[in-house]
């Protein structure tokens, strides 16, 4: 097991009311869509958010991501709704 | 040149164009963009725009550096503002300067499509009732970006 | 808001920016394109524009309200001048202040291509060993021109 | 008979040395081209500037218009190259 960092912006970080989590993660055969189901599991108020986001984004190491990428420990992932900068 | 900020100052729109027209004596024609707070209905306060450190600056130099390449870019300026801002602020500058006008033209459109759905700020507006409501992102942006691709 | 003029002063691109920015508040984009006297080979001295008096006058202010229409502008402003400028000056200044960011830079586009061809402007160009050309029009501005009818 | 004005710009004016003819034309049944020709007969140097501008343009009153199209007296006709404006 090993340390990562998670990242919540906008809307999500605002429903739950935190910005971040350091969560244990196994150190192979891991990707977002297991770390999305490991963080519901551990902590069901992250769940709902990440469940109730339409066309939830996700970014590995400040990179936009597909959910079927890999995370190795000390990476940072960062979960957040769709841009609308400009 | 390549000029990419993210800033909660606001930015002098005559400065921005001085900088990127005055490059070289091949500079034909300068094209620039610039976002504002809009309030369509009359109720709104103010906008905030929240971003994600880092990953932010990273994007918009990425996109910088595929608009200077891709239309032969003599200069290129991407500003984006961050913090909370009233209505008719200022909240991006994009500008190009090439030697022709078509490629000033469509590298600001590039910039500004690109921008709306590919970097991480998300806009909440605040309302004159008291509500906050996160902007929701538009499908017609998705379609402006993906022209480009 | 529409804003036309003929002139041999050169412009403010900053004030010219905030005329157009501060119309409204259901202004979301600001869209300006510059263009510049092009010093290709090095070896240009000055460039003289002539244009015809009165006529410019009346189908720059054509153009401009067929922009504000087309393109459901809130403002839109044409400033192009005459006489003889050295490279680098500015020669031509098209903005179009609109609710969405698309109307704003198709509008600038627009009259831009427009005005290359359908105004009565002539481009001479006096080199520095003492030639004096007169600039020819390019298939190119027609087919850009075209593209908008 | 009548009088018209006839302007000339750019390199027509440039190329004739003077920028402004004043011309008697007929009253009716006559066009651009019409005056066109009759320039020629009058004064070789309009003829030989005119035939010689490519895509030659005309305006009538200050607004563009095809060789076809009638001139009235009183009118004013300019000629000049395709503009290069922008």
């Amino acid at each position: 097991m090993a340390k990562i960092k998670v990242l919540y912006f906008a809307s999500l970080r605002e429903q739950l009311g935190y910005a971040e989590d350091i969560i244990d993660v196994p150190q192979a055969g891991f990707d977002i869509q297991s770390l999305i189901t490991l963080l519901g599991e551990k902590k069901p108020q992250v769940k709902a958010v990440l469940t109730e986001t339409p066309r939830l984004r996700a970014a590995l190491n400040q990179t936009l991501v597909s959910f079927t990428t890999a995370v190795k420990p000390g990476d940072e992932v960062a979960f957040f709704p769709p841009m609308t900068g400009g | 040149m390549q000029h990419v900020v993210v800033q909660e100052a606001a930015f002098d729109v005559g400065h921005e164009y001085t900088r990127l027209a005055e490059l070289s004596d091949h500079v034909g024609g300068v094209s620039i963009f610039v976002g504002c707070v809009r309030d369509t209905a009359g109720d709104l306060q103010s906008l905030t725009l929240e971003h994600y450190p880092g990953m932010t600056e990273k994007m918009l130099q990425n996109l910088s550096a595929e608009a200077f390449e891709r239309f032969h870019l003599a200069g290129c300026t991407i500003i984006h503002r961050v913090g909370t801002l009233g209505v008719g602020s200022p909240i991006v500058f994009v500008g190009a300067a090439a030697a022709h006008r078509a490629e000033a033209l469509q590298a600001t459109a590039f910039l500004i499509d690109k921008l709306k759905t590919g970097a991480p700020f998300w806009k909440c507006e605040q309302f004159k009732d008291g509500r906050r409501v996160w902007v929701e992102a538009k499908a017609a942006d998705d379609e402006a970006a993906a022209f480009w691709s």
